[in-house]
């Protein structure tokens, strides 16, 4: 019985994921062999004991609608509370441009009007992370601060820190100044461009934005306010990915062969709930040779599979061999194929004795359903 | 309600004593199978798949497990606004109650859960088999033979008839007699312990059954026989397929084996015939740089450091670095430590294997036994357990404290 | 199993005998109320607003509408993936089972059940009471006080202290005294029977109440009495509101009629704190040219071509042109042809009052008695009703043929 | 267990709906006190036993969506076959031209492929029935039809026929012709665009037109058809009607205040399902008249209710006086106000003392949320 709401507002940039968010929104990009991205934010917003949840979708949203259905896979099919999935305010204008993420949020503030908690979180689905809000809240009520700002010390010389914004903060931990990330390397202190505040506040900025035509939630609501408000910084000590690019995509998603971050991220403060599907467990058979991988159920492996991940379904055939490459849902690798560094989305096809590589830093993209 | 074409009934009381260790805290048809599954998944999923969606579920013997797996019903389809699965412990009434006192009084205790759908057929299966059957089919056959009851039969090699209740039947596939366990069988016919009954004529062999205090209150033993002696039309409907008993570790442990190797018979992966069941949320397995894993299967949430060869790994579970686990059934949420060696070993959930221990069986006669561990159990370093253990009060120095 | 902050239970099995035909068929909490819904319609959906998503139903006497009523607890937003609704009838054991001693008993045989969610408290309910709270500010008020047991307290009339159990608090609401119908009360607090426990002090207190002969088992008798003896920490958490019993025949009338009127203390119409229940498909009622209907409720599903008047009908039912229905209770089903005259009467589920039949109790005393038609009769044509008719077997003129 | 799939295809012209129609497709047009139009041919293939149903959806699907949600108020919400809502074909490219409802079917032929049964029933959702397929495909196997083609005897005076097929059929049933209905009265066989047929004919049927480059499915699958494969006429008896523009609409609702109707269509053959909502029972007070309505649960009602129907939650105040009128869901009807011939939309408020007032032939219709 926390007092805390959710709000998961999907406003990420995503022209930087190339194929991958082609036809779909960042948050449903397929992630860690069986996950969506927006499953992580959405199941540490459960596993807080957060029951009302409102999705602000702006575009692509039919595979994340599939994906979500009735929220009954988070325990978010309810009657009182639950998931609500918010639309974008143009759909029935579909010529008119659309501004920005405040005008998604103004056009259903009614939303916010009839819930019944007083604070509320506001995200994105581009950070994976594995956390507790109600440390969160507890912190944001023990300071006393109108707005908390989750963070992160984030190695700026990878992508990571690519269009992020970076806190300075004072002695106390108050936030100083949000800045927009420049070329400088080093560790710095990342946003998560996640908030707390009171929902009224939230209200407020919300309204003030859109009375002075603005329309960009994190720079002019928060970021321009940081001076007029008590804005506090919380300092989120775990793993948090933070998938802005392909090559981030990429990265991260090696980085979950380490069994301690594999462990942090699906383990700690709860665990990541997804779409659930019946797959029978992964099977092995005489010739199998897999090293550090994460294979999901459903696979059926007989070919050699390295510092790769297979989702759920996937079928390696005799004398394939996939090397650093992410093979996602129902792939189907052929006899005597070679894959390195390769990313095939759902659905792919690889015919018998086909050789893909692209480079570490550059991995080659197989669009959805493809034959080759 | 809705009157329902067909209503399953499933037995899922039985102790399984013959499964030992196995079924000390646990009902049979709770008893995990094949990496993932437990037994019940099997005839639940096979209801589902047949388009029958209304299951009673019997249970008595340590029924927990078995009521809070069930849950709702959802894991097989089968939370169902008409209709679902329906758990039935023994009832008790203001001056008591006691279990059921066979599979015909367990039906008999629950005609008024039955009367309610006001079904054509009775559907009565059991949670002791591992096999993949389209009960719709054997319905069909049901209703064109217009039979009063239908037995599904599958043929037995003719040296194991004798472990059998065997049917004899004429050319048409109606039953002539019915001979249990016989020395000298006429048929290979095994009955599977699956019936089809049209429900009016079941109900009144129960009401008649009831009272008789010299009956045994069984199926086999006393409504099947009364129902030839009367010359009812009764069918025997011939199944083709893998269909295994699991009622002792041995035929366990092989029907867990069975489904390694390139083609078994059964196939889990057939997505037009899924077996469900619950789905914990658990991540991919991880198999690191120093594992090799051949011929098995692994379910979700493992970390896999060490070997694995021809053996069933359920969820959550741990192999060192060094281990190597070999023809065995790892449960849920085992720890096997570094340089841990296990052969031929059924190691219950949770229980940790301390490095460098050893779990194999002793060789007698030329082949080699099954080490069974119990649930909950923790291993001591390097020591060597060659023979099975379950966590008694005698035997606590192996098992974990209860949390009080 | 996620940990639980708090775990409900609710006792639903009481007989409610004073209910008479009410309960003679349906277990109390299972009983209809204020057209559409169960009299457990109101803890269950007190629960989900509350934010208790765990809640253990016991049952034991006349479960099985109650068992079907629940079902997957969907109604109540109780269909969770951890947690949800649970009904524990009583456990038959391998050497049998029986039902539950008393209230504190049912609590006890249920450790296994609560000890799985880990709860800091356990929230314990009856089905006897049409109130509306928010057991999430109960709680709150528990954990401020760092109380061992909260027990929801309300202001009755000074006159009627003699029929509660009074509890004597000093001024920081800690209960110093607890007076069973006390004959001169020192407070017109009443017990609403709805008690906090920390988990942990009553699981205590349960597992030493349980071996006692002497004891009856009961949280009012046994166990409240014996914390105060021992100085627990006993709060008394004030509510205000409207709270009725539905124990007899009268109070159970009185409450439905509460409903009417322009502004009834019970609102039924508040969408932030809905009462759930089940709702069968059913289309909006239709009133014809020639019906007249005032100050009364009307479910779903109804046909009215007569006239109603200070009533509550539940859906389904049918009431003929020039039939009259006044000051009363029409469960759903109900059939009442032309030119009927119903007065102050409950008529039971499915039952039929032929036409012209007058159905209205004697003044005893000034006032009008309350006649009560169990379900399922058949009042003939012009009869004259003036006293309850249940169907036992000497008056089963009056009776529906069960179906064979 | 029947072997039969049911698809909903939702092709209906909607331009005559006016205002009804503006912002959902017809199909989820608020009727008879609860329901939305789908709700009766979705209840009907539900209460046959079909347990595979598609929905092809064309445009304007949100409201349906919400509607529908997993399917669960229909028992639908399955692993295994459930509800299947299929969406056009050019969401990926908004601008192109769509040709017709055979597009919708072609780009979902997958979805028909994979489906287990042998039978499908194919139906609109404009037509209000309360009927058992189960029969139709008992008459569909007897006669050994190809195709088998659901019809009603309509009174052709009225509105129901206009822009309707009308059938000629031979003596033993067949259909010899079916034609657009030309403006000439009486009682004809109005086609209820429902047809009955294998699974494999209705694929073949639409590749072929696809082939041909046709685009309409009834007109060109079913009607250029008729002649080549043996078609059936299956009479149905019961009451049908036809929702093709305002004045149907209005006509009927109106036609649902007889109770031999009512029955009917509510309890036929089985119930009619419908999204769940928890109102509590519907209440009057001592000043309410309320005759010859219809009145759903969560009304409340002080004021004089005359030959109309209100729909969930509606509250009429006292002194008012709703006449021939519909009042959809969340209706407010202020103290004094006079309505008559007038359809309010769903969350309408009309303040204190107003009068509003359409023909029969003509009512009128407030539009969603208007505060008037």
């Amino acid at each position: 019985m926390i007092d805390l709401m959710g709000i998961i507002n999907l406003n990420e940039a995503d022209e930087y994921l190339g194929e991958l968010s082609r036809s779909r929104s960042i948050a449903s990009i397929p992630f860690a062999g069986r996950y969506r991205l927006i499953d992580f934010v959405l199941s540490n917003m459960v596993n807080s004991e957060i029951s009302n949840v409102g999705i602000f979708i702006q575009h692509k949203y039919r595979s994340l609608v599939d994906h979500l259905r009735s929220g009954k896979d988070w325990d978010l099919a309810r009657k009182r509370d639950g998931l609500f999935v918010l639309p974008p305010a143009y759909t029935k204008t579909p010529m008119q441009m659309h501004r920005g993420d405040v005008e998604n949020l103004y056009s259903n503030l009614d939303y916010l009007y009839q819930s019944r908690q007083k604070y509320v979180v506001i995200a994105g689905a581009n950070i994976v992370s594995n956390l507790d809000y109600r440390e969160v809240l507890d912190f944001h009520k023990n300071t006393g601060a109108e707005i908390t700002a989750l963070y992160t010390k984030a190695n700026c010389s990878t992508h990571d820190c690519l269009r992020a914004n970076t806190l300075e903060l004072g002695p106390e931990g108050q936030v100083l100044e949000v800045r927009e990330f420049r070329d400088s390397g080093g560790y710095q202190n990342m946003s998560m461009d996640m908030f707390i505040m009171e929902k009224e506040l939230l209200i407020d900025l919300v309204k003030n934005c859109i009375n002075n035509g603005d329309y960009d939630f994190v720079k002019h609501c928060i970021i321009k306010n940081v001076n007029k408000l008590k804005v506090y910084g919380f300092h989120h000590q775990g793993y948090v990915a933070r998938i802005n690019s392909l090559q981030s995509y990429f990265q991260h998603s090696m980085e979950l062969l380490s069994p301690h971050i594999w462990k942090e991220l699906f383990f700690k403060s709860g665990l990541i709930y997804t779409k659930v599907k019946d797959e029978p467990p992964a099977k092995y058979i005489n010739e199998t040779e897999v090293t550090n991988s994460l294979i999901a159920s459903g696979c059926y492996v007989e070919g050699k599979v390295e510092n790769s991940i297979l989702f759920r379904g996937v079928k390696v055939h005799k004398g394939a061999y996939i090397k650093n490459s992410v093979i996602m849902q129902k792939g189907n690798i052929g006899p005597g194929v070679i894959l390195e560094n390769v990313i095939c989305d759902k659905d792919v096809h690889i015919t018998a004795n086909k050789q893909l590589k692209g480079e570490f830093t550059y991995p080659l993209v197989i669009k959805k359903g493809r034959v080759i | 309600m809705h009157k329902k074409e067909c209503v399953a009934m499933l037995l899922a009381g039985g102790q399984g004593s013959r499964l030992g260790i196995l079924t000390q805290k646990l009902a049979k048809p709770a008893v995990p199978f094949g990496g993932k599954y437990r037994i019940i998944d099997f005839p639940l999923s096979n209801c589902n798949n047949s388009g029958i969606d209304t299951v009673g579920v019997l249970t008595q013997y340590k029924p927990f497990a078995l009521n809070s797996y069930i849950g709702l019903g959802s894991a097989w389809d089968l939370d169902r606004m008409n209709g679902g699965v329906f758990i039935l412990p023994p009832f008790v009434k203001e001056q008591g109650g006691e279990w059921y006192k066979g599979t015909a009084d367990a039906i008999c205790q629950n005609i008024n859960f039955i009367d309610q759908f006001n079904p054509e057929t009775v559907l009565i299966l059991s949670g002791d088999h591992i096999y993949k059957m389209d009960y719709s089919l054997m319905l069909e056959f049901h209703q064109r033979k217009k039979a009063d009851a239908t037995i599904a039969v599958i043929e037995v090699p003719w040296d194991e008839t004798s472990r059998f209740g065997i049917m004899n039947t004429d050319k048409e596939q109606r039953v002539i007699e019915f001979e249990e366990k016989p020395r000298e069988a006429k048929s290979n016919l095994a009955s599977m312990g699956i019936y089809i009954f049209s429900w009016s004529v079941l109900r009144k062999y129960l009401l008649e059954d009831e009272p008789n205090v010299d009956s045994s209150h069984d199926f086999g033993h006393d409504i099947i026989p009364k129902m030839l002696a009367e010359d009812r039309n009764l069918m025997a409907y011939p199944f083709k397929g893998y269909w295994k008993d699991v009622g002792t570790i041995e035929s366990y442990w092989q029907a867990n084996m069975d489904l390694l190797g390139e083609q078994p018979e059964l196939n889990l992966y057939d997505s037009k015939w899924r077996i469900y069941s619950a789905n914990p949320p658990r991540p991919p397995h991880y198999a690191s740089a120093t594992a090799k894993v051949k011929n098995s299967v692994i379910g979700e949430g493992c970390l896999i450091l060490g070997e694995v060869e021809n053996s069933i790994v359920f969820r959550d579970a741990y192999v060192g670095q060094g281990a190597k686990v070999k023809n065995s059934i790892i449960m849920p949420q085992v720890h096997i430590e570094d340089n841990v060696v296990i052969d031929k070993a059924i190691l219950g959930r949770n229980t940790v294997v301390k490095q460098g221990a050893v779990v194999a069986g002793k060789n007698v006669m030329g082949q080699q036994e099954i080490v069974v561990l119990d649930a909950d159990m923790i291993i001591p370093p390097h020591a060597t357990v060659e023979e099975s253990i379950s966590c008694s009060p005698a035997e606590d120095d192996f098992c974990k404290r209860e949390e009080s």
